[in-house]
């Protein structure tokens, strides 16, 4: 089977312990967070087993190329210590079975693009951006055999993602495009990050979306017209295990002209939109997402920003609501480039 | 054919007859399908006419004059679609049509259909008038024949014979005269746009329509072509690409959205009235195209724009699509589908109101005839408040 | 049973203003108008297709004329028919008695218990041709029929007589029938099923084939010119709302005593 | 000549009446698995006084008259069992008055569920009815007739709880009205008059329902569904024996189905809050989500999925695209909670044994006094063989309802004989007398509730 490749000593000689000493949902000091880590490491119980929220952010403060929130997630299944009741659990397991049938596999050319689970989204890949891409993933009713699986990290569930994924791979690889842009950056963390991590091959080269929409933006230079609104980015928690490509966000705002405002919340900062942590079994687990909720909101008025712009689309469905009854209006990314370029944003469904 | 042979024999069975087909979108009453709206027998709805198609082609029941017009009586209009919750909804219109192609094909059309289809081969156009009077409604004008100009002034068998639509076609050649647009006609070259003809599912002679038109066009060196009816905008954009026809249509609403923007067109004369503006079926459901006519209105200082309750995806249909301004299956009765809508558009208290389409056109004045509402309320074409707003009415 | 259409092709004038006579005086502007199957000739081959659908008919549809007189023969085609000859012949300024030689000639070689006339034609409209081709092949007829029922050996037929009166026969077969507009709903022929009749078999005889002479065909009747009728004199457009109209028409139909 | 016919012509106008083949084919169907039977015209009425007139010529020739709706009860009740006149009274579609203080809505009988929606949201924003799961062309007046239920159904009970007042058609032509109505010009209540009420439930056998005072409720600000999930069926009459002590819900639905697989073995709790501010709001989240599941949270038994603002309108006719076979039919029932558990696991049993993916549904009707609960079978009309199957599953949830020591909600003919067959004997004696008494030519659609002789 696959194994997680982390190695404990690393922790012992780490100088930071940032893994859990930034964590921002746990107060943690440095002696607390090596000794925990390395229990966690020797597979004990910990507190921080009980108390993580999920949220990925370990994965990119660690500074020693460590995994350790793929860790403390393998520990949580083997101890049993679910971060969600057993309900959502299984909806969440049953969620990824796909029930229409085989999918149609079509020659894809290169780039491709893959939509993973999102194919209701199809609206988001419209334009000239997305001119002359063969899209993989289409057909809502077969989306799950596109389905990268990273979810169950939230659900304490690593043998399903090792169970499913490789025959996930699989399906992609069988449209035969060498390059793929992944349409949500937690498939592009999960090629990227998680297989190598833990032993998956993954027989294409990925993309990311927003490199892609940066490089398709400087090839339509000519039509971008500066949109000159102040932005704030709400970071979803699968970009941590893609940070090297995080500075596509601003690079992608200088290109248009639009401003990212001064926050706290922002790029290591970020907060969670409280999607998970509402539904976890920890006490007052749906107060304190709306807690965080109420922070990250509070924080993005407070900087004057105009719009609010996704990644995610579980970050969208879970904050487009609150954010534009704050008069901040929601986008996805996609969406602000089109905007940039003369076309209508395709907006909400 | 039976059922097994049927195109969509493995999805016909599928509509449940729920009835959403019947709403608006607003869901204000159940009068939206203009045929349920005329007739209120579960049989006018969409869900009817599917569940008789299936019975017909599996021999339920026989083929009578009276089915033939319960499917004749759909317009085409795609307020079913609109409303219809299920995944197959973009194909419940098209197993209409391709039940009456089963009927055209098998020569089971009611008579008016017949007539129709037999006048648009034999001359060009529905109402059996000869070709050679199609150009008569440039007589008096300074419209040009096409000749390699920008635009090619696709005008349509409506604006070519009826006399009302006449006056609009001349109208809309003034405007774009006065906004200096190369354009020209073609007069009685012009054929038919098959828009309807493939509605009825009459599909070898839309072929031959769609074929002749856009040979003709290649053959004048047409790029663009902007279409006084949406009927005609929605053959030459959505069907003739299959014909090979690569050319670039408008709806003259739109044209003159750009024109306006690009301040080619001086509206600044005014016009003086509150409008409310009816929604083509071609123009709006099948298109997509709400807005340009909007802001075509709204750029005109003076008028004052006022919805009806159903306006947009919700617009009732006003009876005349799928051949019905001329077959008139719809017509005869306070509940026709002109008359309601002429009632909904007279409740806004506007004093115009405003189609973007000649068959609208006819029907809706028609209507306001029926209804006694020629004092209160005038139909004009878009076109005709623009030439009001920059003096060449 | 063998059933034989004879079928005729006409300028459709019916999308012009007025028929303009042209410079022959002999004939009408032709250029303009579009050609079209003789309305009655519709009606017959309505009548002849379903009794193809009801019982075992061969059913065969006939013209004389030049090639672009096929159409009307593709129609029939489409409609139904087995099989349809062509005499190539234009005989557009022959007189009835030419062409019914011609007609009951090419009938006479075809196997025929039913022979189906158009009652009359919409260009020149003498109403004689089938009455004298059937009188040709010693055959009886019955005109102007608007309904018709085929038996055993022969055909029960109603003829329409003046003041809508109808008069009933039983017709041994063979017969000839000439049919009246309104027995039936002739059928559309969609495009396509005239592109499919396309690819069936037409077949072109010509006069000689079919052992005529010129001095057989000549005319008996020769047409000296073609007039318009001269214009009415009184002619009264009624306007005004409809109560008014109405009231006015009622008294113009009640003096003329027509009401 | 037809003189039925000509009278019918005569009273709504030939184009309101129809012998042809095409309506009398459609208007011979139910939606569900029901048997086709033809009636023998199909009329559309305006009016009260024409209804009036067709029930007194149907009285004179004899013939069944069996009204029809939205035609949406799926148990065949508007079928015309023995022929007749179908009556299609969708035309009667005025909405008469909405007296905005003392929140009621006086329709006539076509006026359809969708229609009184749309009509508060434009015109009485702070007004709202409880509109059933139905497809929104069911009507006001169908549903009472038949005991139904809406969204309002925990707080306020079944919808013909909320009847302030009707006007019939009496089998023998008369009309009638119940409530304040018969004496006031007001439609605001059906007491304290002598109890005539011999309409509700009889699936039009007794008459015609041609107006209805339907109460209306409070429209809040923000309408919104949070849902809760748990695995243990067992869970579910205790939650929401809880939920409602809270009586802060405006409705609350338990579903568990095989399709899409995440919702298999699971039962989800959808409960509607509605507020007119953020403080109302999180005022009542806390109360449910936290003061009242938080320990089954904590225990790890039951999970929050979030809260989802705006109100979805039913969407139940995708059901019958399941088997893309343009069917399904539910056996609807009226259960006390504490059965959920047995409901549910019995009712997948039947699917099972019948291989259809299995649906059930229980809404609270009252604070947790009843649930409807229904077992859903989806069938796809091109095959015959599903329909057999799904008329069988429906006949054994029939007689589980009973079995399990519930009601058949909207019983279609084999759950009326089941019924009957349990019923009181005196109860059903004095059915037959009033059936007797109102409808003695037994016009009003026959084959339905017949008590036998």
């Amino acid at each position: 089977m696959y194994e997680l490749r982390f190695d404990a000593t690393t922790c012992l000689s780490c100088e930071t312990n940032d893994c859990l000493t930034r964590c921002q949902y746990m107060d943690i000091d440095r002696e607390t967070a090596k000794a925990e880590i390395t229990k966690i490491a020797n597979g004990e119980d910990s507190f921080v087993l009980h108390d993580c929220v999920t949220c990925y952010a370990c994965e990119e403060y660690c500074p020693m190329g460590n995994h350790p929130f793929y860790l403390i997630v393998e520990r949580q299944e083997e101890l049993d210590i679910p971060p969600l009741p057993r309900p959502l659990i299984k909806r969440g397991i049953q969620t990824g079975i796909p029930f229409r049938g085989e999918p149609e596999i079509t020659e894809a050319t290169e780039p491709a693009l893959c939509m993973g689970v999102f194919s209701d989204l199809m609206y988001l890949i419209q334009g000239k951006l997305f001119e002359g891409l063969s899209v993989i993933s289409m057909d809502p009713r077969k989306m799950f055999h596109y389905f990268c699986q990273l979810m169950y990290l939230h659900y304490a569930r690593t043998s399903v993602i090792k169970e499913r994924l490789p025959g996930i791979t699989e399906t992609i690889a069988k449209h035969g495009a060498r390059e793929i842009v992944f349409f949500h950056d937690e498939c592009y963390g999960t090629y990227t990050s998680y297989c190598p991590a833990v032993g998956i091959d993954v027989p294409f080269e990925s993309v990311h979306l927003f490199e892609y929409l940066y490089n398709r933006l400087n090839e339509l230079n000519d039509d971008i017209r500066p949109l000159n609104i102040k932005v704030a980015y709400q970071r979803p928690c699968s970009s941590r295990l893609s940070p090297d490509k995080h500075h596509f966000v601003q690079d992608i705002f200088d290109l248009i002209g639009a401003h990212s405002v001064e926050r706290e919340y922002v790029d290591e900062n970020a907060l969670c939109c409280g999607g998970t942590i509402q539904g976890q079994r920890r006490e007052g687990s749906r107060l304190r997402a709306a807690d965080v909720q109420k922070r990250n909101l509070e924080d993005m008025v407070n900087a004057g920003a105009e719009v609010c712009v996704f990644n995610c689309p579980a970050c969208y469905n879970t904050l487009a609501g609150p954010v534009s009854r704050e008069g901040i209006r929601p986008m996805y990314m996609s969406d602000l480039c089109r905007l940039a370029i003369g076309e209508n944003p395709a907006g909400r469904r | 054919m039976t059922l097994a042979d049927y195109k969509y024999a493995d999805m016909i069975h599928r509509c449940f007859r729920c009835g959403y087909c019947k709403f608006p979108v607003n869901w204000m009453d159940v009068n939206s399908c203009p045929a349920y709206a005329r007739f209120r027998m579960e049989t006018y709805s969409c869900g009817g006419r599917l569940w008789l198609t299936r019975a017909w082609l599996s021999d339920e029941i026989e083929w009578t004059e009276h089915l033939a017009q319960i499917l004749y009586t759909c317009t085409a209009c795609k307020n079913c679609e609109e409303k219809c919750p299920l995944s197959f909804n973009v194909d419940i219109l098209n197993m209409i049509v391709a039940a009456k192609a089963e009927m055209v094909e098998r020569g089971l059309v009611p008579s008016a259909v017949k007539e129709f289809l037999e006048n648009i081969e034999r001359h060009g156009n529905p109402y059996g008038t000869a070709r050679a009077r199609r150009g008569e409604w440039t007589e008096g004008s300074e419209i040009e024949q096409y000749q390699g100009q920008e635009f090619l002034y696709y005008v349509g068998c409506v604006g070519s014979y009826d006399t009302r639509a006449q006056e609009t076609a001349r109208t809309l050649g003034r405007v774009l005269t006065r906004s200096g647009v190369s354009f020209g006609v073609l007069g009685s070259e012009e054929n038919c746009d098959g828009n309807e003809v493939n509605t009825l599912g009459e599909e070898a002679l839309f072929e031959m329509l769609a074929e002749d038109n856009v040979r003709k066009f290649k053959e004048l060196g047409v790029t663009r072509v902007v279409a006084l009816s949406p009927h005609s905008y929605n053959a030459m954009k959505n069907e003739y690409p299959r014909f090979d026809g690569t050319f670039t249509s408008f709806h003259y609403t739109q044209l003159l959205r750009d024109l306006i923007i690009g301040e080619k067109l001086d509206v600044s004369g005014g016009f003086s009235a509150s409008v409310t503006y009816h929604d083509p079926c071609f123009l709006g459901r099948w298109n997509g195209e709400y807005e340009a006519p909007r802001r075509v209105l709204r750029s005109i200082p003076g008028v004052e724009l006022v919805e009806m309750e159903k306006n947009r995806a919700g617009a009732l249909c006003c009876g005349g699509g799928g051949g019905n301004f001329y077959t008139d299956f719809l017509g005869g009765s306070e509940s026709s589908p002109a008359r309601t809508r002429v009632r909904e558009a007279s409740a806004t208290g506007a004093s115009v109101l405003a189609v973007a389409c000649p068959n609208c056109m006819t029907m809706l004045e028609d209507a306001v005839k029926a209804e006694g509402l020629e004092d209160s309320l005038a139909v004009k074409d878009v076109a005709e408040i623009v030439a009001a707003a920059c003096g060449t009415a | 049973m063998d059933v034989v259409v004879c079928v005729k092709r006409v300028p459709d004038a019916s999308g012009m203003d007025a028929l303009v006579i042209d410079a022959s005086r002999k004939d009408i502007e032709r250029r303009t108008l579009v050609a079209k199957i003789n309305d009655w000739d519709e009606y017959a081959l309505e009548a002849a297709a379903q009794l193809k659908e009801k019982a075992g008919v061969s059913l065969t549809a006939v013209t004389v004329g030049p090639d672009e007189w096929d159409d009307v023969l593709r129609r029939a085609l489409a409609m139904g028919a087995d099989r349809a000859i062509r005499v190539d012949e234009d005989m557009l300024a022959a007189d009835c008695h030419a062409v019914s030689t011609v007609l009951a000639a090419l009938v006479r070689t075809l196997p025929h218990d039913l022979v189906l006339f158009g009652a009359q034609s919409e260009d020149f409209g003498s109403g004689q041709l089938g009455v004298m081709v059937a009188e040709m092949l010693g055959i009886p007829h019955a005109a102007l029929v608007v309904s018709l029922e085929v038996g055993e050996g022969s055909v029960r037929v109603d003829r329409e007589l003046e003041a809508g009166a109808l008069e009933s026969y039983a017709i041994e077969l063979p017969a000839l029938l000439t049919i009246q507009t309104g027995v039936n709903r002739p059928r559309y022929i969609s495009v396509g099923g005239i592109r499919r009749a396309m690819k069936k078999d037409l077949q072109i005889m010509s006069v000689s084939e079919l052992g005529l002479t010129a001095e057989m065909l000549a005319p008996q009747a020769v047409l000296e010119r073609l007039e318009t009728p001269p214009r009415g004199k009184e002619a009264e457009l009624i306007s005004g709302p409809p109560e008014e109209t109405a009231e006015r028409l009622v008294g113009i139909l009640r003096n003329a005593g027509i009401l | 000549m037809d003189s039925i016919y000509d009278s019918l012509v005569e009273i709504v106008g030939s184009e309101h009446v129809s012998t042809q083949p095409e309506e009398l084919y459609i208007y011979s169907f139910d939606l569900g698995t029901t048997e086709p039977h033809r009636p023998d015209y199909a009329v559309a009425p305006r009016t009260t006084g024409e209804i009036q007139q067709i029930v007194r010529l149907a009285n004179r020739e004899k013939v069944p008259v069996v009204p029809l709706g939205g035609g949406l009860s799926l148990a065949g009740l508007a079928v015309p069992l023995k022929g007749g006149i179908a009556l299609d009274l969708k035309r009667m579609d005025t909405i008469i008055e909405v007296n905005e203080r003392a929140r009621y809505a006086v329709v006539e009988c076509g006026v359809s569920q969708g229609q009184l929606t749309s009509y508060l949201e434009r015109r009485h924003p702070r007004l709202m009815h409880s509109e059933p799961g139905a497809p929104p062309q069911a009507t006001i007046a169908g549903n009472v007739a038949i005991h139904g239920q809406g969204d309002l159904a925990q707080p306020y009970g079944f919808n013909s709880d909320m009847v302030n007042g009707l006007e019939v058609v009496l089998p023998t032509g008369e009309v009638c009205r119940f409530g304040s109505c018969s004496i006031s010009p007001y439609w605001y209540t059906q007491h304290p008059l002598p109890d005539v009420g011999l309409f509700l439930g009889w699936a039009g056998t007794t008459g015609i329902i041609t107006r209805v005072s339907i109460k209306l409720f409070p429209c809040k600000e923000i309408l919104g569904a949070g849902q809760f999930v748990v695995e243990d069926e067992e869970l579910i009459p205790e939650l929401v024996h809880r939920i409602t002590h809270t009586e802060m819900a405006h409705d609350l639905v338990a579903f568990s189905q095989a399709i899409p697989p995440f919702s298999s073995g699971l039962h989800h709790l959808t409960i509607s809050l509605s507020a007119d501010s953020e403080k109302e709001l999180d005022f009542k989240m806390e109360l449910i989500f936290d003061d009242t599941l938080g320990e089954y949270i904590r225990r790890g038994d039951g999970g929050f999925l979030g809260f989802t603002r705006g109100q979805q309108r039913p969407q139940v006719s995708k059901t019958s695209d399941w088997r893309k076979g343009g069917g399904f039919e539910y056996v609807g029932s009226i259960m006390p909670v504490e059965t959920y558990p047995e409901c549910y696991r019995r009712g997948r049993e039947i699917s099972e044994r019948h291989d259809i993916p299995y649906t059930v549904l229980g809404r609270v009707i009252g604070m947790s006094h009843a649930m409807m609960f229904s077992w859903t079978y989806a069938f796809n009309r091109a095959d015959p063989e599903t329909v057999r199957q799904a008329r069988e599953a429906l006949h054994e949830s029939d007689d589980l309802v009973l079995e399990l020591g519930g009601t058949i909600w909207k019983p279609g003919v084999y759950g009326q004989k089941l019924v009957m067959e349990r019923m009181d004997p005196n109860t059903l004696n004095l059915m037959k007398k009033v059936k007797q008494l109102l409808d003695p030519n037994g016009i009003m659609n026959p084959g339905n509730w017949e008590v036998g002789r």
